[in-house]
Order: structure tokens, then sequence, then C-alpha cells
């Protein structure tokens, strides 16, 4: 009952929010829910799954590139939108069935380096732009509506966002979601029960990877610029600090340590750039003040924000305290 | 002939470079379970401050020390704030690494700004059989080559090195035989701030050190790691020279703007290889 | 200010001039961006100890792109409400997303980034401040023509956009200067070893290394250079035209040659107008942070001169009129004479460029750049 | 029903299991016994395909297996309760015994996102079917608790309930009575039995030789990877070679 | 030698032992009964100060070995370098006394103890628990998943030892039959507290102790 309240406040917020705020909100607005989009697969992945991928920005990277070279070719940006998840999640097929072979860190490392190398292609190749990218990708229109305002991008991100979460949340809690939770603990139990362990394994590699290519692909269109430096690894990182933030394992965990991490940053940016603050102010704010509040988080509500909040809730409500996991 | 000499000769100092900060990874891993991302952060430091103390017109050799030393202490404190409170999980000490890690931007600016440093170290190149290699990078080679014999034998040979390797394996049973995890604990990050520092300290002369060098050097390095499953410093040395080697290798045979992928891509395929090789039930058993 | 667009001063004359700065004060890209940002404040502060602009103060509105383009395009969404201009960023990736912004809200925009790629096609709100690396490319194959250098050897980075554009026009020119181009060898920006690329040098008939780079791959290659006895002379680019190449590489350095813009050779000017400017900046700002501007802060100086001079001539800060005024500029800063027009939106020119050698740790001119420096100052009056 | 013939496998040079051949008839229960070490496990391994043999042919059901992967075989009717018990950890106990009947349904990603009416089938069929079976190992009580915290012999249990969920033909049990007291392994041995009575095949490692002597209907004793002795309880109980080898002297 | 008073121990909001009180004196062997999740483990692990009582005391007059539940060894190390910690504590490196009454032990010191069968890894664990040569051992669970011949020696040694070397033991073991033929007193534990205490003789008759764990055909 209550998860129901607040879930649908949350709606009601979501939905109310790009009306009322101007531009530079709405910019943070909608990278905040590309960036939860990215972060909800990242969490079925590693927090439900238990695969680590540290490339997941390639995802993003991938959806953003098709997306735009489709539409710079004369596709129409609903089918390029539509080619972003489903290349990225292909993508993620074929690298996947080599890479999923490898367990724990060695993923990790495989993932990162898979990023790396694609970055690195995409700087050098002469149809991706090179280093420079691709520049004046159209506004995203579907037919001859042109989705041109701000406030539009807002609405269809997080539209994204609720198709994102919504299958999640119906995945996990179904045979297959059991079934990826089960292999995530042990493998051979897992293998013992019928599971086919190598095909679920890419199959939840690539839906992380199409969740991530939505997001690239809209991020393309509202920002109508992509290169490289869009997708630094450093941004991969950032989706599983927010995943952990949040509340692994948790879908509402991921939107919770997404919005947390987005909102910080970009409270410490404007704070560093306030008139009057010294000339180190944004290098310390932003690297200091964020790095001892992760740490903070991290060491004194291991089990992510959400876990934390949704705890003290509940324990408030109803004790004896219900042990959650 | 003498060409692919140089090659091979510079390929494993650039791999050695990168196995000191492996070596480090693989040390604290290997006995906290913790993959340290801070680990390139110790190099930094330390480089950073052999440039400050030679700047202050210190000697050679004891600003290097002073500046290993610092690492060390930057280690230690790494590992109180990611293992010093209990029951902290390993996902949860990586996230703290990486926070130190930035956090560690802020200090760094503050005291020695944005811009790059760099320090003198030994200038000048030596001939082997017709190949040249920079003098700095032959000490780069010894200094590696001991530090990896000592790391192997303190692992492998040492009661004190099995009483740390056992904190990973099994910190619940380490403390049934009454080991001291923490502690044990601190001092692997010690240690890995000794060989971060030791590093950077050799590093800083060949290219310049700024705050954000840490994420250059801690890719290459968990990359060696991790292909010595970050518990095996032999191994991870081998991978270090294999990526070194690869690097130069691909640059001397025209593939001078595809190092990156030439490098890691190998480094995936042979971790494939290794990896079809185990079983699963043989990697879950306790 | 806030746009009408034919209101003229909307606001009262106790507005201040707002000027927005949105560089890389966090990220890779932070040793460059924050000294453009002292630069920006240092011409902000002497214009309003000079009565400001049009009776009123300037006053910079900064940001932090984290050297990320997204956050470049929050940043701009954050500021361009109160803006009059904007100087952009020095990262390539970050000022070509702010670019269609900047161009669809006709905000007068001056880049720091050196992308050729902003300038072609030109948008005409869009303006360039560093010299391209076309220039760059150019003045060297003059400068290898006057050595009577026929065969020269060409190492970039692969992964920095300046070294690459730099690197295609110097192959696109060369025939032009009749110079063969023997090496072309790529290597990568965290590349630790370049033995090959020496060896393959050493293997070829090249008479001059030209090299391509930017950070710490210029101070790598150039200290194993030193060390690998090489005999070739090495070129190298403007990016090494400062003290944090100077310092690292130390005794190393003696002899090598390395261009730069003409801001970091004032001393060696002839007196006139171009060495008062550079003058005017080198200054105070050695005075206040210890150190000659690098080449950054330069840009990011004469980009606020450009820009003031551009409302000072418009007499208003109406967006269209700045714009209008700045695609008439004719205006002498520490980077050069920049001469922007409706079909030339760099307004630099390769002979605002100098060619050097290190002498006792100094960039000093080579004969060859004195003399065509001094015609090309002359000219400029 | 199970027939393996002359399957070894060796770890580095040591070996595990040694040509070994076995025969399990419809309705059988066959017990395996040995000393420690004597590679029963990894009988058990080889025949549910976690491990891979170095030689040596596995049939079941009349099909060839022994090249399949281990969940293909547990769909062709292969159950195991292992010797170490692998409950799912983060899940709760009905949760464990639901992934269970994973081969037995077929409601994929995308009928699960798109909560098709297949997958609504389903789960229904797979919530009614772990209740039963949470009721038949006596675990009805316990279905919300996380399963990684439940007491070892509670987690055997379970092991047992999620094994049986598949319906298998052959069940392979090893060491299920480890840890379970006197009544709990009352308990379990009429379960045992019970499934015995219903027809199902079950290969049995148990220590406790009370336990295989009341259920087995033969025995097979391993020893350092070779079959040394086959037959009757009785009849194992006395051979010579098996007293010396693992019961010692004071049986 | 174990004296535990009034010991309560929880997991968060459970409790696990609720004000529980035992001895064992120096030199006794004493058993430890209880159904599946009655606290036993918990005890043990408290014994070995591994779990934080939240109220009562537990003291221990000697150096206390535990065999944990699971067994819980290094599983990277070799058997050698297991036996070897074991000895963190007594200083004892050398594991030939080990070898002596665990003869597989010696072919085994080579491998990765992750690897070894069920059996071999008790084995290992119990051999690691005698390296801290200590003055009290506390048993979680002896014969699990050992041969029946290995279990008669390990009990056989458990006994000598504690005639000789006067070794204090507190047995937890899923063979009642076992616990009781081995020692002389037996504390019975169910849902954390204490039900039954006495000689193990006149438990054995006790019909319901009898009934829950000596069970019925087995054994
Ligand atoms: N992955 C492995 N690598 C090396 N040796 C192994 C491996 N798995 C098993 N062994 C060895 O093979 C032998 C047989 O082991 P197995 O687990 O089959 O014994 P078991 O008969 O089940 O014994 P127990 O009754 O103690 O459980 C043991 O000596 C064990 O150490
Ligand atoms: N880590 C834990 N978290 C929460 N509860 C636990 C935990 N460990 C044990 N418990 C609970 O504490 C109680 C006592 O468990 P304990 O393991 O001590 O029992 P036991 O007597 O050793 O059982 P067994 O005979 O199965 O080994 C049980 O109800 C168990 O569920
Ligand atoms: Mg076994
Ligand atoms: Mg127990």
């Amino acid at each position: 009952m209550i998860k129901l309240i607040a879930g649908l406040v949350v709606a009601a917020v979501t939905l109310a929010l790009p009306a009322v705020l101007d531009d530079s909100a709405l910019a943070v607005y909608i990278l905040l829910g590309l960036a939860a989009m990215v972060t909800v697969g990242v969490s079925l992945l590693m927090g439900y799954a238990g695969q680590v991928s540290l490339g997941q920005g390639a995802f993003y990277a991938i959806g953003a590139y098709t997306a735009a070279l489709l539409s710079l070719n004369g596709v129409p940006p609903l089918a390029g939108l539509v080619a972003a998840p489903v290349v990225a999640a292909l993508f993620a097929l074929v690298v996947g069935t080599p890479l999923l072979r490898l367990r724990g860190h060695h993923l990790a490392f495989a993932t990162l380096a898979m990023q790396l190398i694609l970055l690195s292609l995409a700087g050098q190749l002469e149809f991706t732009g090179g280093d420079i990218g691709l520049q004046a990708i159209p506004q995203f229109a579907v037919g001859s509506f042109e989705v041109g305002s701000a406030a539009a991008y807002a609405y269809l991100t997080w539209a994204g966002v609720a198709l994102v979460m919504l299958v999640t949340r119906n995945v996990i809690a179904s045979r297959p979601g059991r079934a990826l939770r089960a292999l995530a603990t042990s493998e051979t139990a897992a293998a013992s029960s019928g599971i086919p362990v190598g095909r679920y394994k890419l199959v939840v590699f690539a839906l992380s990877a199409a969740f991530a290519g939505l997001a690239g692909g809209i991020y393309c269109f509202y920002a109508g610029y992509v290169a490289p430096g869009s997708f630094p690894v450093l941004i991969s990182i950032q989706y599983i600090v927010m995943a952990v933030v949040g509340g692994l394992g948790t879908t509402w965990g991921a939107l919770v340590g997404a919005t947390a991490i987005t909102l910080l940053v970009q409270g410490l940016n404007s704070l560093g750039a306030l008139p009057g603050m010294p000339t180190y102010a944004p290098s310390v704010l932003s690297y200091a003040v964020y790095a001892l509040v992760l740490i903070v988080v991290v060491l004194f509500l291991p089990n992510g924000l959400l876990p934390a909040i949704a705890g003290r809730l509940s324990r408030r409500r109803d004790d004896p305290p219900v042990e959650t996991r | 002939m003498s060409a692919f000499l140089t090659y091979l000769l510079n390929g494993l100092a650039v791999g050695c470079a990168i196995a000191l900060i492996a070596g480090g990874l693989v040390v604290i891993h290997r006995v906290t379970g913790v993959v340290n991302f801070a680990q390139g952060t110790f190099a930094v430091v330390a480089g950073l401050c052999t440039s400050s103390l030679l700047g202050l017109g210190l000697p050679h050799g004891v600003s290097e020390i002073a500046a290993v030393l610092a690492a060390a202490l930057a280690g230690l404190l790494t590992g109180l704030a990611a293992i010093g409170r209990r029951d902290t999980t390993p996902l949860s000490s990586l996230i703290v690494t990486l926070g130190v890690g930035v956090l560690a931007y802020a200090v760094e600016i503050v005291l020695w700004g944005d811009q790059p440093r760099s320090a003198p170290g030994l200038a000048g190149s030596v001939t082997i059989a017709g190949a040249r290699i920079q003098t700095q990078h032959l000490l780069v080679i010894s200094v590696t080559a001991a530090a990896f014999v000592l790391l192997a034998l303190f692992f492998g040979r040492t009661y004190l090195g099995k009483a740390l390797t056992a904190c990973a394996s099994n910190p619940f049973a380490a403390r049934v035989v009454g080991i001291d995890t923490r502690l044990m604990g601190l001092l692997a990050f010690a240690l890995g701030g000794l060989l971060g520092g030791i590093a950077g300290v050799l590093v800083t002369p060949l290219r310049p050190i700024s705050f954000d060098t840490d994420v250059t050097l801690i890719v290459n390095g968990f990359a060696a790691a991790v292909f010595g499953a970050l518990t095996r410093p032999v191994v991870t040395l081998v991978g270090a020279l294999l990526l070194g080697v690869a690097e130069t290798m691909a640059a001397g045979y025209g593939y001078g703007s595809h190092q990156l992928e030439v490098a890691l891509g190998l480094m995936i395929v042979v971790m494939i290889v290794q990896a079809s090789r185990r079983s699963a039930i043989s990697q879950e058993s306790t | 200010a806030c746009g009408g667009s034919g209101g003229g001063e909307s606001g009262g004359a106790q507005d201040p001039v707002k000027v927005g700065l949105i560089v890389s004060l966090t990220g890779n890209y932070t040793p460059l961006g924050s000294e453009d940002k002292k630069a920006v404040e240092l011409a902000v502060e002497q214009v309003n100890a000079q009565g400001g602009l049009l009776g009123r103060k300037v006053e910079l509105v900064a940001r932090d792109d984290k050297t990320a383009p997204d956050q470049g395009i929050v940043a701009y969404n954050q500021i361009k409400g109160e803006i009059d201009a904007l100087i952009g960023p020095v990262f390539s990736n970050s000022a070509l997303a702010i670019e269609p912004l900047a161009q669809r809200d006709k905000m007068p925009y001056l880049s720091l980034a050196p992308a050729q790629e902003q300038v072609e096609p030109i948008k005409s709100y869009i303006f360039v401040t560093p010299a391209l690396s076309s220039m760059y490319a150019e003045r060297f194959l003059q400068y290898i023509q006057a050595q009577g250098i026929k065969t020269i050897a060409v190492a970039w980075d692969s992964k920095s956009a300046y070294s690459v554009s730099g690197h295609k026009s110097m192959v696109a020119l060369a025939p032009k200067y009749n110079v063969t181009i023997a090496v072309d060898e790529p290597y990568e920006t965290t590349t630790s070893d370049f033995s090959p690329v020496f060896q393959h040098v050493r293997d070829s008939q090249a008479e001059a290394l030209v090299f391509w780079g930017s950070g710490a791959p210029g101070v790598t290659a150039a200290k194993q250079y030193a060390a690998s006895g090489l005999k070739t002379p090495l070129f190298l680019t403007a990016s090494q035209a400062s003290k944090l190449w100077l310092e690292p590489m130390g005794e190393a350095a003696e002899g090598m040659t390395v261009q730069s813009a003409i801001g970091v050779v004032g001393d060696h000017l002839p007196d006139g107008k171009q060495k008062q400017i550079i003058d005017q900046m080198a200054e105070p700002y050695e005075s206040k942070h210890g150190y000659p501007p690098p080449q950054f802060a330069q840009d990011g100086y004469s980009a606020s001169l450009l820009l003031f001079e551009a409302i000072r001539k418009a007499g208003s800060t109406d967006k269209t009129k700045i714009q209008q005024a700045l695609e008439t500029m004719d205006l002498i800063t520490p980077n050069g004479r920049f001469r922007y027009s409706p079909t030339d939106h760099s307004g630099l020119s390769p002979e605002f460029i100098s060619v050097n050698t290190v002498k006792n740790g100094q960039f000093v001119p080579t004969e060859w750049a004195k003399e065509q420096l001094t015609k090309t100052v002359t000219a400029a009056g | 029903m199970l027939t393996v013939t002359g399957v070894s496998r060796s770890f580095g040079g040591v070996y595990g299991v040694r040509d070994v051949s076995l025969n399990v008839a419809d309705g059988e229960v066959c017990g395996v016994i040995g000393p420690n070490g004597a590679g029963k496990s990894t009988l058990f391994n080889l025949i549910t395909g976690h491990l891979a043999a170095d030689h040596g042919q596995i049939s079941f059901l009349g099909h060839r297996v022994d090249r399949l992967a281990p969940h293909r075989r547990a769909r062709l009717g292969m159950s195991i309760v292992f010797q170490a018990a692998r409950v799912f950890r983060g899940m709760t106990v009905r949760e464990n015994v639901m992934v269970g009947l994973h081969g037995r349904t077929s409601a994929g990603f995308v009928s699960a996102a798109l909560r098709l009416p297949r997958h609504r089938r389903d789960e229904r069929r797979i919530a009614a079917e772990a209740e039963a079976a949470l009721e038949r190992v006596g675990l009805a009580g316990w279905a919300e608790r996380p399963a990684d915290r439940l007491p070892i012999g509670q987690q055997r249990a379970l092991q047992l309930a999620r094994a049986l969920c598949a319906r298998p033909r052959l069940l392979l049990l090893d060491e299920p009575a480890s840890g379970l007291r006197g009544q709990e392994r009352e308990r379990l041995a009429t379960l045992v039995e019970e499934l015995r009575a219903s027809g199902l095949t079950i290969l049995l490692i148990e220590h406790d030789v009370a336990f295989v002597t009341r259920l087995a209907d033969r025995v097979v004793v391993l020893d350092l990877g070779q079959v040394i002795a086959e037959g009757s309880p009785a009849e194992v109980r006395a051979d010579p070679l098996v007293l010396a080898a693992y019961l010692g002297q004071t049986s | 030698m174990i004296d535990v008073k009034d010991l309560v121990v929880s997991y968060g909001t459970a409790t696990a032992l609720d004000h529980l009180t035992l001895t064992v004196a120096r030199g006794e062997m004493v058993a430890l009964l209880g159904p599946n999740g009655a606290g036993k483990s918990t005890l043990a692990g408290t014994l070995a100060g591994l779990l934080k009582p939240a109220s009562g005391t537990v003291s221990i007059g000697g150096r206390l070995a535990l065999i944990p539940e699971g067994r819980q060894l290094f599983p990277d190390l070799s058997v050698a370098d297991n036996l070897a910690l074991g000895g963190w504590r007594s200083g004892e490196r050398d594991p030939a006394f080990v070898f002596d009454f665990l003869p597989r032990l010696a072919e085994l010191a080579g491998r990765r103890a992750g690897v070894l069968s069920g059996g071999e890894q008790q084995m290992v664990a119990f051999g690691r628990a005698m390296m801290s040569r200590p003055d009290a051992l506390v048993v979680d669970e002896l014969s699990l998943g050992l041969a029946p011949n290995v279990t008669a020696d390990l009990a056989g040694h458990l006994a000598e030892l504690n005639r000789e070397r006067g070794l204090t033991v507190l047995l937890i073991e899923q063979n009642a039959r076992l616990a009781f033929d081995l020692c002389r007193r037996a504390y019975v534990l169910e849902s954390g507290r204490l039900v039954t205490e006495g000689e193990s003789a006149e438990l054995a008759d006790d019909p319901r102790v009898a009934s829950a764990y000596l069970g019925g055909a087995i054994t």
C-alpha cells in the first residue's frame, strides 16, 4: 500500500516537473533520467544477475552513435531511436558471447577494455566523425511533429525511464528473473535446476545494453552532437557508483542513486561557480565534497540509500522490524 | 633485428612500470579482497612529492625515499577508510577507494596545483646488442625485477605472507585461527602504497604526472593485475610485460594508432582462453 | 540584458555586462581550462579598472564543463539567460556540443578550442580564438622549405583532434612546399615509449621529425628523443611552448625547435602595438601567478579582448550587433592580429606563429622567424 | 536408466574417478559409499555434467549425455542435491524452490516483461507446485525466510524440495543426511522411502551406513576412484575389502 | 575451563541464545545436542570470540580452538599451509604430528584445500585446530562427511588426548550415539535455551532425548 502511494507520488512529480522547470534545470533533469535508465540496467546486471560491467558507457555510446548516424543519413528519427537499443543489444550479444565466459574481475576488466577499444575506434574511424564526432544531428521528431523543446525531451526521457523500470520490475519478479538471481549465487546449482546459465547471462547483458542504448539514443537527439569525449570510461564507473549508492538489487534504488549523485554533482558544481569563491573552489568542491559524501554514504549505509530509507520507514510503521535483505 | 630488440627491451620497461602498479593492486586484493582503485593515486602522490622535494633542493635518493614513504602513508590512510570499519563488503570498500582517489584530486590540486609536474631521473641511454634503451628504463626494469622476486618470495615462502593471503582467502577462517584481519589488511594497504610509490617515483622522470594521471596508470595496472587473477604476483608480471611489449610491438610494426586495441585485445583473448579451461564448479568450491 | 531582438539597451545603464565563460575546471582538461580562466579574469579586471564597457562594469559568469560535453550543455543552459556573450570551452567536444545551442540562441560565442570543424562550415555566431592546427602546419612547412629540407618524418597523436587535424593539413600542404613525408607515424596519447617511432626515423631518409601532440606525450617523446641519440632535428608544435614543457625537459631541450604563438616571444619583437599588447597581459599575469602566461592563457585573454572590442564597436550588448561587430573585427591581441570576416571566423593567419629554438631554457625565435615576425608586426602597425 | 561406461577424470595427474562403469535400473535406489576422497562426488559431477569426463560414456534414458551441458541433462530429468548446501542467497526459501521448476516451465524474458498470459499461467503453476514441495519436506512455515540464514538442516531440506520440483527421473543425493540429527534423519529417510515407492530412481552417497543399508537396494563401493565392490547392502558390509578400506574394525 | 553465564546472543533482532548458562570443567568432555537451529553453532562462535554477546559473560581458561561449522578452510592455500596457519597462536609450524593421526593429510599436503572432497576438508579442519595445541577444543560437528573408520579414529584420538593431556572438549555432533559414547556429560539446547543436562547414560535413557537425537532405525 505504502509502496503504491509512493509510486504514484513519484510518478506525479515526474510528470509535473517538466512543466515547472526552466531550461537549466531541465537539462539536469534530462541527463538525470538518462543516467537513471543506464543505472537500472547496471543494477539489473550487477545487483540481480551478479555480473559486473565496467563498460556500460560503451552501450550508451553505441545507442547514441546508432541514432545519430541513422538520422544523419536521412532515416526518420523515430526509427533511429528504436534502432539504438536494438543495435546496442545486438552488439552486446556479439561481444558478450566470448566475454561472458569471464567472471568477476575478469569480466569487469574485459568490459572496461571493450569500452576503451570501442571509443578508440570511434575516435579514429571516418564514418563516426573521428575525435570530433558527429555534428548537426536533427531534432527528434515523430512524423512531422518535432520534439524541439527541453520539456518535450524531458517527457521522452522519463517515458524511457518508466519503460525501463517497468520491464525490469516485470522481469525480476518472474521465472527468468529468479533464474538470474539464482545464477548470481551459484551457476552450478542454477544449471542443475535446468537454467541455461550462459544464455541467461547473455540475455541480461543484452537487456542492460538495450537500456543504455535507449538512453544513448535520446541523448544524441537532445544534445545534437555525439563524440568520443561524451562517453569517457569514468561514466561507466559513475553508473556503478549510482547503483551501489542507491542500493544494488532494487529497481528504485537505481533511480534514487542516479538522482542523489546527479543532484550532488550539480549542486557542488553550481556552488563552486558562485562569485567570490576561491580559484580552487570548483575542483575542491566537486572532488573533495563529492568524495567525502560518497565515502560516508557507502560506509554508513552499506546497503544503499533506498534500503536505508525504506528500512527506516517500515521500522517506524510496524515493529517488530522485518529483516530486509 | 636490432629494431626488434629495441621494441622488446623498451616494451619490457613499459611493462615493468605497469607491473609495479599492478603489484600493488595484487598485494591489496590478495589480502583484503578489495580492488583498490586508489592505486594510481599512490603513484601520483609519490611522483608529485619527488618533484617538490627535488625542487626544494633535497638530493636524489632522499627525495625519492621520502616520496615512497609518503605513498605508503597514503596507502595506510586509504586502508583505514576502506577496511577500517568492520563488515565493509569488498564492493563497498572498492567504492570507498574510488572516493579516496577523487578526494586525493582535491588535496593534490590544493598542494601542487593542476599543472603536470616532472622530475629528473637518470639521463642518457645505453646500447645493448645494437638496441638503445634509456638508462631510466633500465632502472625501472631492475627495480621491478627485484620487487617481484621479493613479493613472490614473501607471499610464497614466508609464514607472514601466507597469513596475509589467508585473510582474503577466507576472512572468517582467518579470525578462527586468530589472525587479526584488519591489521593485516592495513599492512597490505601500506605495502600497496609503497609499491605504488615506487612506480610513481620511477615513472615521473619518464612522463609528466598530474593529479589525474592515476586513471591511465590504473587502467593498465588493472589489466595486468586481473591477468594475474588479482592474486598471483608472477602471473601479473607476465601480464604486464605482455601488455608493454604488445604496445611497443604494435607501434613498431605499423599499428601505432591501435596500440591500445592490440594490447587490451590480446589480454582479453588470453583471459578467455584461460577461462574456458576452468569449470564453474571448481571456481565455486569452497 | 535579456536579448530582445531590436530592443537596444534593455537593461539600465547600471546593469553589468555579463560575459559567460565555460571551461574545464575539473576533469582531463583542467590544466588548460584553469589557465584560460585566470587570463579571462585578468582581462575583466583590467577592463573594469579602465571603467568597464559602455560605462558598465563587466561581470564574469564562469562555469565548469567537467571536460564532458553533456556538462557543457548543462552549464550553457544554466547561464544562457543572463549572459550577453560567451567564451567557450577549450575541450573541442564540449565546444562543439554547445555551439549549435549558441547558434540557435544567437549567442555571440568565442571558442577556445582549436578544432577546424567549428568554422567549417561557418556558423554566424561562432568564432575561434586559438590558431588552428592547419596554420601551425603551414607555418612549419614554410620554415622547413626555408631551411632547404626536402624529406621529413611526422609523428602524431591519433587520439587528439588537434594533432590529427594538424597532421592532416601537413600531409595536404606538403606538396605545395615541395616536402616529402617519408615516415608517417601515429601514436596514442597514452603511449609511454617512443622508441618504435625513433627507430623508424632512424631507418629513413628524413631530415627532420615533426612531432604533433600536446600534454604528457610532448615531454615523454622529447625526453626519449634526447636519449635516443638521433641526429635528425626535432620540431615541436606550439603545445610545447611553455614552461610545462621546458621545465621537465631541462638541459635536454637545448637546441630543439619549437613553434609558438607570437605572444610567447614578445621580448624578441620590435617595439610596437603587438609587443605592447603582449606585455599588457604578460606582465600582470606573471606578477600575479608567478610564471609567464602559457598558450592557453593567451587564448583566453585574446578572446576577452576580442569580445570587449566587439561590444564597444556594437555600442550595446545586443547580440546581433555584437555578432556583426565581430564579423568586421580587426584587432591585435597577444595571439596576433585577428581579422574576422563573414567568410573567416578564425581570424588569424600563419604569420603570427613563431618558430623558435631553445637556448638557455628560453624560446628564442630563429633568424628566419625574427625576419618574418618583424615583417608581420610592422605590417600590422 | 543410467549407464556409465568406463568413465575417468583426473585432476592434474591425480585420479578422481578412474574407469568407473555403473548401471542403475529404473526405480532402483543405488547407494554409493567409499572412503573420503574416493571420487563419489566427482562421479556425481560427471553424471550431472558439472565436470567433463576425460574418457568414457554416460547414457541416460537412452540418450548419450556426456557431451551435454548440465542444464540440458537436468531437463532430461536429473536432479542433484549437492554435498555442500548451495542455496541461492538473497532469495527467500519459496523463491529458491520456485527456481527448481525452471526446467518445466517456459515463460521467457519477453513474456515476463510484457506480462503475457503464458507468464501468468506459468507463475501460478510454479507457485502452487513450490508450495506443495515445501509442504512435503516440512518447510511450509519457512517460506518467506531468506534462504541463506537457514540452519543447515533446513537448507538441506530446501535443496531437496528444489530438486523434487523438477520432477526428476533420477535423483542424485550427495550426503543428504549430513548435519541432520536423529529425528530429522528419520524424516529424511521416510521421505526417501516415499520417493522410492513412487518409482523414482535414486543415487545416494552417504557415510551413515545404517542409512544406506535401510534405503538402498544395491550398494556400489568406490575407493581411489575405482569400484571395489558392488552388491546388496548386506553383501557389501561383509566384504573384507570394504571393511578394510572404509568401515574400519568398529562396524 | 569454559564458563558461560547468562549469555544472550542475537542476530539483528532475532535472539539465537537466550540467557544460557553452562560450564565445562578442565579436562572434561561434554556433548552439546540440539535440533537444527537450536543455537549450537552460535554458542561455538561466541566461545571462539567470533560473535559478540549482547549480554552475559563467557570466560575461557586457556587457549581455545574451534573446528567451525562448514569447515572454513583457506581454499586458495595448500593443505600444508592451512595446517601451518592453525599454529598462528601457538607458534607450532610443523604439522608432522597431525599426519600421525590423519595420515591421509600427508598425501594431500600439497593440494589446494578448496578442491578437496568434503571429508578431506573435514580432516584438514580437525588438523588445523589441533595445530594450535589447544587447552580446550570446541568441535562443531566431528563426523560430518567423514567415513566411519575416520570418525572412529578421530573419536579415539580425542579420547586419548583428553586422557593423556587433559584436553577439554565441547562436542557438537550429529551422531548422538557417538557423542554419548565419547562424553560423560551432555547439554541439550533448544531454541537458544538449555532444556536438559546430565550424564550421558541417563540422557540416553530419557525417552524424549532418545527419540529426538538417537533416531529410530538409524545408527
Ligand atoms: N577440482 C579438483 N581439483 C583437484 N582435485 C580434485 C578436484 N575435485 C576433486 N578432487 C580430488 O579428487 C578426489 C575425489 O574427490 P571427491 O570429492 O569425489 O571425493 P568423495 O568421494 O566425494 O569424498 P567425500 O566422501 O570426502 O566427500 C579427492 O582426493 C579430491 O581432492
Ligand atoms: N547469520 C545469521 N543471521 C541471522 N540469523 C542466523 C544467522 N546464523 C544463524 N541464525 C539463526 O540463529 C539460530 C541458531 O542458529 P545456529 O546456527 O546456532 O544453530 P545450530 O544449532 O548450530 O543449528 P545446526 O544444527 O543446523 O547447525 C537459527 O534460528 C538460525 O536461523
Ligand atoms: Mg563427496
Ligand atoms: Mg550448527
